[in-house]
């Protein structure tokens, strides 16, 4: 399988700061890849950066073989790159309807068909479909902001920290659909719940001080307790 | 009689009853853990306690006292601090500018308009011992703004403690925090606990980290109260199993 | 009786026009967040283009169109320059929209030089009719009836397209917009070279409604302008036109009935409103 | 370094007469050059420098002195007003101020002229309180004041049994206006039947026309300054229609073109460049357009042209000499001729009693505004206002 | 050592204003400084609200106003002396106290937008009343007034200017980085934070609008003594609107910006208008007035002692930065 989406030692500084300092990974097609580390490592500023969001200084970042880190945030959306954000970026003052008119690309059947699916996931989501997106509970903004994503056909996906502040049974409910889109959608991860990691990822990469310091199949993680107490501070 | 008890605690928007006729005590010095589904109204009954909301029904007493009506900066002063779900700091000032706001005001200087605030050396000195107590003492001149997500939530954390209060509030505190980092700092709260007194509610949905944390748990479901018991009984409870927990909580 | 009705349909004119300048700032006041404190001068050259343009080509309707063109030109020079380093940040806002303001007004001066001039109805628009005691004046008709089509037309646009819910959410949280994969900025664009375009269309309109057109006459208005904006709630159609109108017939009735406190009619009418409805007329609470 | 040492003295005011006179004789010129009154400051502006160059015939100089003018741009501030006039009288240290185009400016500015001791001569502001509560000797003014345009009003209308409504702006210039009005139109036997004020910033003026209505005058008497005009309304609401005539002072060129709709009313003019006959005129109006492209001088031209005059024609009677106590004896009754035909300070408050003029607006053939056409001239004396300062 | 550096730059800055009207006699520099430091002392007030409390208001002008009336009128209707002037003092401060105190209390019911607007509809019914109430302001046209012999000189008046402006400065500096202080930047970053932390938002609120409230009125009574005149113009935007700019371009926040603000903005006025007079293409020199704003954003967005801040900021923080790297490698 080729890489969907591939890091060569990018390097981002937002304002004079120097954020990243030699990311590099390969996301392969159809595969879920977990960025782990501890806070302020710079997982959420690698997604960033793929996403145009805080741009690459330095290094490249190439979706399905083209070169994307210099385009505008909107035309590497546009190439079928979802995103869910760290702090869910709900619009506050719009409905959760709205909310989801803004993400979607189209209004055929497909996007319907979609729809009733995010739907039946969350349906926290169709009982307040009219409320504004502000007045929701913590873990209900999550599902929203998953939903968003979820809404369109993308071909890989951002997840930012899916999990936080979702009850349990909604987790369980996440990473189930999470394996459910595998084939069609390459997804990254950012995650700090290991059990949720290491269950549904394929692959994995720690960063740390902004660089991309290991790397391999999710099992090797399983398996490496010391890795794990070095890095993530778990046994 | 408890620390802190509702009667019939209820608010209401609009149609929703976010939280319907919850009546709960808690002692001093205890531990109490809330949990729920999703929008099962857990922050809305913090919200209701620390005086965010006014509630549309029931009542609130503290130490015996009425609060209900009061103001939540009243309420704070009194004794009722709280931290937030959502990160809620102030972004454009310094990480240790947003503690030391927090000591000054629990230390009572409020209205002095005179002096220069660097004259109150013992509140940075006590500003930078929580930063320290929360692993943040590194990040003590960035905007609070620049920080990553994890570390705006020890942020929180640190702000709430440095009020020092007798009753703290705690909603999902961990969220986000790194696995090494969250027993590390559900640790500093259980010290805080056992050192001084403290009453302790918190809302977490991390169950194994709860399980030993706290004296009792309370269950929120649809607003109302589902069940309020020690950690076993909870975890035998059918409803929490099948509608909170699925298949992994266990 | 009469009198009532002259007043009524006088004040609802004179709100309709009033909308009509406003318009342009709900649009991008309301919509974008934008203090534009430089509305008052695209709105200025809208009258002064288009009373130009009337008086050389001798249609009042290439006039109106020539009004709009400059309304979008400069629209679109303002936003691209001016406006778009400054998203986000109302004081830099006003800072940066007064200098324009300033350079935009005495522009006109070096073009049209200083003096006022005079801006006439073409004559099918001219005179009024008279029914019993009431007049009924054509221009006015006029004034209302574009009124309600400007009305009509955005809200159309607003509620059949995504636009407003895109420029809306855009305000919100610009970065996740553009995640979604939105243009945000073309959207920003357009949508603030048509607030400037609604600006200019009531510059030229409001010519022959006073029959006089002069380089200060932005400020004056915009002020009126952002009132409306504020107790319609920001951002809402139906909001401005209805303070809008609120505006026109409170002036038209006060001066007759109490024109001891008509200096203050615009500022005791806010001053009402905001103290009963705080978030404005139609303003959502928080 | 002698001779300089003497020039200083001189300056001081003391010995050296040959020096003396060969020193310029410096006026200051305050003006609104940007803002609301540009338009005004210009007319006020080109008319001095006209009148300077006909009053000295061309040499400018008065008694073998030079005279330089600076002008300083007021803004239509009055604190900018009192800093430029001060800049005026301490470094260039002018002898007379001229000015300014608005009545706050100029109100600013009197405490200066006292302070100072200087001449100001006033041009164009209108406030009565001017020359009245705020009166100071060392002003004169060759503008005409409210209570002036007021008589000159009543006297184009007024008359036994004769009821009027008035119509004015909200603000001091109209409520001035319509108590002097009033004043001066009773005592010529008419009577006030309603006063109306509207907002000045008002777009619409219905309310204010429909209660003028109700009151049924014979004449609406319209005291207007400002852009924003009532005159589209007045006829829309077909005043005229019902029998009411439309009265008012006649504007400058720019504001005549928007009265269109009242063409065919009698009022008054302070000046049109066609209302005089004198030479003084001819000349104005000739050199004008031969030094503007063709433009006629407008409604302020002929003031700044006779404040200049004015105080050439002072300097001409003190031989060139400066003193202030000395030029307000020479000024003071002094009668000197203008565009406008012969002008007097009135000694008691310095104002310059004028002609004025009772004209009727009419279309003119190749002309694009309503011109004002002379009905009669009102005589200085007609006009006078009463003192009271 | 910074902060030392600071102050005694400051201060040199300030015995030179001291002993400039000794040396350089120009009457008209010393006229166009005294309308900067009352500019100032206006602007500092406004920045008060504007940058340590996050209050905007479009109404400034009230307070402004109200001094400048309550000098004149007592001036014109009593006698110009000390007493009268003193008196006068009291009055206005005891009016903007009361005036900022309700202001202040509105401020709890409504949302920045809608504050601006009410403050800009107060202002607009004391411009109306200022207009109205003829027989004790004449109406629009204003009225002048004499001031007390102490206040008349020039120099005199310069120096008290200036000093009051010192004074303003420093209780400002003082009252800002005061715990008090510190608290309303909290209040301007987040409110309902600030509440929660224990500190009753509204009465911090008010205390900030009152002090500012009172210093503006106290600047008003020195500008309209500076012309010893005073009209409506005291009451309108254009007031409100400078002291705004001036905060704006000088930095919002920073008090000392207030000043620069308010000194650039007299300046370029000042020289924009003699340069009108050098050459006719500049007699449209409000344009280039209007382009100074422009460009004031797009190179100082954070106004000019914001931006200097910032870059000072930088170079600690890049400093601060390789210290760490050099430990940490
Ligand atoms: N706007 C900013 N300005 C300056 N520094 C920033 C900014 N945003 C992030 N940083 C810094 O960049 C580093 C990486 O941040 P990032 O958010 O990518 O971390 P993260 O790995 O996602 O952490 P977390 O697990 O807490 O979400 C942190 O040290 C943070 O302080
Ligand atoms: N201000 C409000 N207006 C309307 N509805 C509200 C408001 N605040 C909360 N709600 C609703 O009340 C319900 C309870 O919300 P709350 O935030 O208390 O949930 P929660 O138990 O904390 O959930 P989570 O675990 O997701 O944080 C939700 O459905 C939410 O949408
Ligand atoms: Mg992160
Ligand atoms: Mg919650």
């Amino acid at each position: 399988m080729s890489a969907q989406l591939k890091l060569n030692n990018v390097e981002t500084y937002i304002g004079q700061f120097h954020i990243l300092q030699g990311i590099s990974f390969e996301v392969r097609k159809g595969e879920v890849t977990v960025l782990l580390g501890r806070n302020g490592a710079g997982k959420t500023t690698t997604l960033r950066t793929i996403m145009g969001l805080n741009p690459a200084s330095k290094g490249q970042v190439q979706f399905n073989g083209e070169d994307i880190h210099s385009l505008p945030t909107y035309q590497i959306a546009q190439k079928g790159i979802g995103y869910v954000p760290e702090d869910q970026g709900i619009f506050a003052q719009l409905t959760v309807e709205e909310n989801m008119k803004v993400a979607m690309k189209s209004d055929n059947d497909q996007t319907q068909a979609r729809l009733h699916y995010i739907l039946d996931l969350f349906p926290d989501l169709k009982t307040f479909w009219k409320k504004p997106g502000g007045l929701l509970s913590g873990g209900q903004k999550q599902m929203l902001s998953i939903a968003r994503a979820y809404i369109n056909e993308n071909e890989l996906l951002l997840i930012d920290e899916p999990s936080k502040g979702l009850a349990p049974i909604v987790v369980e409910k996440v990473m189930e659909s999470i394996m459910e889109m595998k084939e069609n959608t390459t997804i990254v991860l950012v995650e700090q719940n290991f059990m949720m990691a290491s269950t549904i990822g394929d692959r994995f990469y720690i960063i740390d001080d902004g660089k991309t310091v290991q790397s391999g199949e999710m099992q090797v993680l399983k398996d490496d307790q010391d890795m794990r107490r070095k890095y993530l501070g778990i046994a | 009689m408890g620390l802190i008890e509702t009667t019939d605690l209820t608010i209401a928007f609009g149609g929703h009853t976010a939280v319907d006729r919850v009546s709960f005590s808690v002692d001093e010095n205890h531990f109490k853990s809330i949990i729920g589904p999703n929008g099962a109204g857990k922050t809305t009954f913090f919200n209701l306690l620390s005086g965010q909301l006014t509630p549309t029904a029931g009542k609130i007493l503290y130490r015996g006292e009425d609060i209900t009506k009061l103001s939540p900066t009243l309420r704070t002063r009194k004794g009722i601090g709280r931290s937030f779900q959502i990160t809620n700091v102030f972004p454009n000032l310094t990480v240790l500018e947003n503690v030391r706001l927090a000591v000054q005001s629990q230390a009572g200087i409020r209205y002095q308009m005179l002096v220069s605030y660097k004259k109150y050396k013992q509140v940075e000195a006590k500003a930078v011992e929580w930063l320290e107590l929360v692993l943040l003492d590194n990040k003590k001149e960035t905007l609070a703004c620049n920080l990553a997500h994890g570390e705006k939530r020890k942020l929180e954390i640190a702000m709430l403690l440095a009020l020092n209060t007798d009753v703290l509030l705690l909603d999902e505190p961990t969220a986000g925090m790194s696995l090494e980092e969250v027993p590390a700092i559900l640790e500093v709260i259980r010290k805080i606990k056992e050192t001084g007194d403290r009453t302790i509610l918190l809302i977490e949905h991390k169950m194994d980290l709860i399980m030993d944390l706290s004296d009792s748990i309370m269950v929120l479901f649809n607003g109302s109260l589902l069940a309020d018991g020690t950690p076993e009984e909870i975890m035998k409870n059918e409803t929490v199993q099948s509608a909170y927990l699925g298949g992994v909580g266990g | 009786m009469e009198v009532f009705f002259n007043l009524a349909l006088n004040g609802l004119a004179t709100g309709m026009l009033i909308f009509l300048l406003a318009a342009g700032l709900t649009l991008i006041f309301g919509l974008m967040d934008v203090l534009n404190f430089a509305h008052g001068g695209l709105f200025a050259w809208g009258a002064y283009s288009g009373t130009w343009i009337y008086a050389t080509t001798g249609s009042f309707f290439i006039g109106i169109i020539g009004a709009i063109i400059t309304g979008l030109i400069l629209g679109m020079i303002t936003e691209r320059f001016i406006i778009k380093p400054v998203y986000g940040n109302h004081v830099q806002q006003i800072l940066i929209t007064l200098g324009l303001m300033l350079v935009l007004s005495e522009l006109l001066k070096v073009v049209w030089g200083p003096n006022q001039l005079s801006a006439v109805a073409p004559s099918f628009l001219q005179g009024s009719w008279e029914v019993g005691n009431i007049i009924i004046i054509k221009y006015r008709v006029f004034i209302i009836l574009v009124g309600l089509l400007v009305f009509l037309a955005v809200q159309y646009v607003l509620k059949n397209t995504k636009i407003g819910l895109v420029v809306r959410a855009g305000v919100m949280n610009k970065e996740m917009v553009q995640a979604l994969g939105i243009n945000i900025k073309k959207v920003f664009m357009l949508v603030f070279m048509i607030g400037a375009a609604m600006a200019a269309l009531g510059g030229v309109l409001l010519g022959p409604y006073s029959g006089v057109i002069h380089a200060e006459m932005g400020m004056e208005f915009a002020i009126l302008a952002f009132i409306v904006v504020v107790i319609g709630g920001m951002g809402s159609f139906p909001g401005s036109i209805l303070a809008a109108i609120l505006v026109g017939l409170s002036g038209s009735f006060m001066a007759y009935y109490v024109p001891d406190l008509a200096l203050a009619a615009n500022m005791l009418l806010m001053v009402v409103v905001l103290i009963f409805r705080p978030q404005g007329l139609f303003g959502m609470k928080g | 370094s002698n001779s300089k040492e003497s020039g200083n003295e001189s300056s001081g005011g003391s010995t050296d007469k040959q020096e003396e006179t060969q020193a310029p004789i410096k006026i200051g010129v305050l003006a609104s050059q940007t803002g609301g009154l540009e338009a005004y400051g210009e007319q006020t502006l080109r008319g001095f420098e006209l009148g300077l160059e006909y009053a000295t015939d061309g040499t400018n100089e008065v008694a073998g002195r030079k005279i330089e003018f600076v002008v300083e741009d007021t803004e239509t501030k009055p604190e900018v007003a009192v800093q430029k006039a001060t800049k005026l009288l301490e470094e260039d240290e002018v002898d007379f101020l001229v000015g300014s185009s608005s009545s706050g400016d100029t109100l600013a500015v009197l405490p200066l002229a006292e302070e100072y001791e200087k001449i100001m001569i006033v041009e164009p502001a209108v406030a009565d309180s001017i020359t009245g509560s705020e009166f100071n000797r060392y002003l004169f003014r060759t503008a005409r004041n409210s209570s002036q345009d007021a008589v000159a009003g009543a006297a184009a209308i007024a008359a036994d049994g004769v009821k009027i409504a008035t119509l004015a702006p909200d603000y001091s210039f109209g409520r001035d206006g319509v108590s002097a009005f009033k004043e001066a139109a009773e005592k010529l036997g008419a009577e006030i039947v309603h006063e109306e004020y509207a907002d000045p910033a008002a777009t619409d003026f219905t309310s204010n026309i429909q209660k003028v209505i109700d009151a049924d005058p014979d004449y609406l008497f319209v005291v207007w300054a400002g852009a924003n005009s009532p005159w589209n309304q007045i006829s829309d609401m077909k005043v005229q229609d019902k029998g009411i005539k439309i009265s008012t002072g006649a504007p400058d060129i720019a504001a005549l073109a928007t009265m269109q709709p009242l063409v065919g009313m009698e009022g008054f003019s302070v000046y049109y460049h066609d209302l005089p006959s004198n030479e003084i005129n001819d000349w104005l109006v000739e050199k004008h357009k031969e030094k503007f492209n063709g433009d006629v001088p407008d409604l302020f031209t002929p003031g700044g042209m006779s404040a200049a005059i004015a105080i050439v024609e002072a300097l001409k009677k003190t031989e060139g000499e400066t003193d202030t106590d000395q030029l307000i004896d020479t000024l003071e009754g002094m009668s000197f001729e203008t565009p406008k035909g012969t002008m007097t300070f009135r000694p008691e408050d310095h104002q310059a009693l004028q002609t004025l003029y009772a004209i009727k607006l009419e279309e003119k053939e190749g002309v694009p505004y309503p011109v004002p056409v002379l009905m009669r001239e009102l005589s200085p004396e007609e006009t006078a206002p009463p003192v009271r300062n | 050592m910074i902060k030392e550096k600071k102050n005694l730059f400051y201060g040199l800055i300030a015995v030179m204003l001291l002993v400039l009207p000794f040396v350089y006699d120009s009457r008209s520099m010393i006229i166009l400084l005294t309308q900067v430091f009352i500019f100032a002392m206006f602007a500092m007030s406004y920045d008060l609200l504007l940058g340590y409390t996050g209050i905007v208001s479009f109404g400034h002008a009230m307070f402004f106003g109200i001094g400048a009336y309550t000098i004149g009128i007592f001036m014109k209707q009593f006698e110009p002396t000390v007493p009268y002037f003193l008196l006068a003092v009291l009055v206005t401060v005891v009016l903007t106290a009361i005036l900022s105190y309700i202001v202040g209390l509105l401020t709890l019911r409504l949302k920045s937008h809608f504050y601006a607007m009410l403050t800009l509809a107060f202002a607009g019914l004391f411009l109306v009343l200022a207009e109205k109430w003829r027989s004790l302001t004449y109406g629009n046209d204003g009225f002048t007034f004499r001031t007390p012999e102490v206040f008349r000189d020039r120099f005199d008046f310069y120096l008290i200017c200036l000093v009051a402006m010192i004074l303003v400065f420093v209780l400002l500096t003082r009252f800002t980085n005061s715990p008090l202080g510190r608290v309303l930047q909290a209040i301007r970053e987040n409110e309902p934070r600030a509440e929660s932390l224990g500190y009753s938002v509204i009465q911090y609120k008010i205390i900030a609008s009152v002090v500012s409230g009172v210093i503006a009125g106290l600047a008003g009574i020195l500008y309209s003594m500076s012309l010893r005149f005073v009209n409506t113009s005291v009451f309108t935007m254009d007031i409100t609107l400078d002291a705004l700019l001036m905060t704006i371009i000088g930095g919002v926040g920073t008090l000392v910006g207030a000043i620069v603000g308010a000194g650039i903005i007299e300046f370029a006025h000042h020289w924009l208008t003699q340069l009108a007079k050098v050459h006719w293409i500049f007699e449209r020199w409000i344009i280039l007035f209007g382009i100074v704003y422009i460009l004031a954003v797009m190179f100082f967005p954070k106004g000019i002692v914001g931006t200097l801040q910032n870059m000072k900021k930088r170079k600690k923080h890049t400093v601060e930065n390789k210290d760490d790297k050099n430990i940490s490698g």
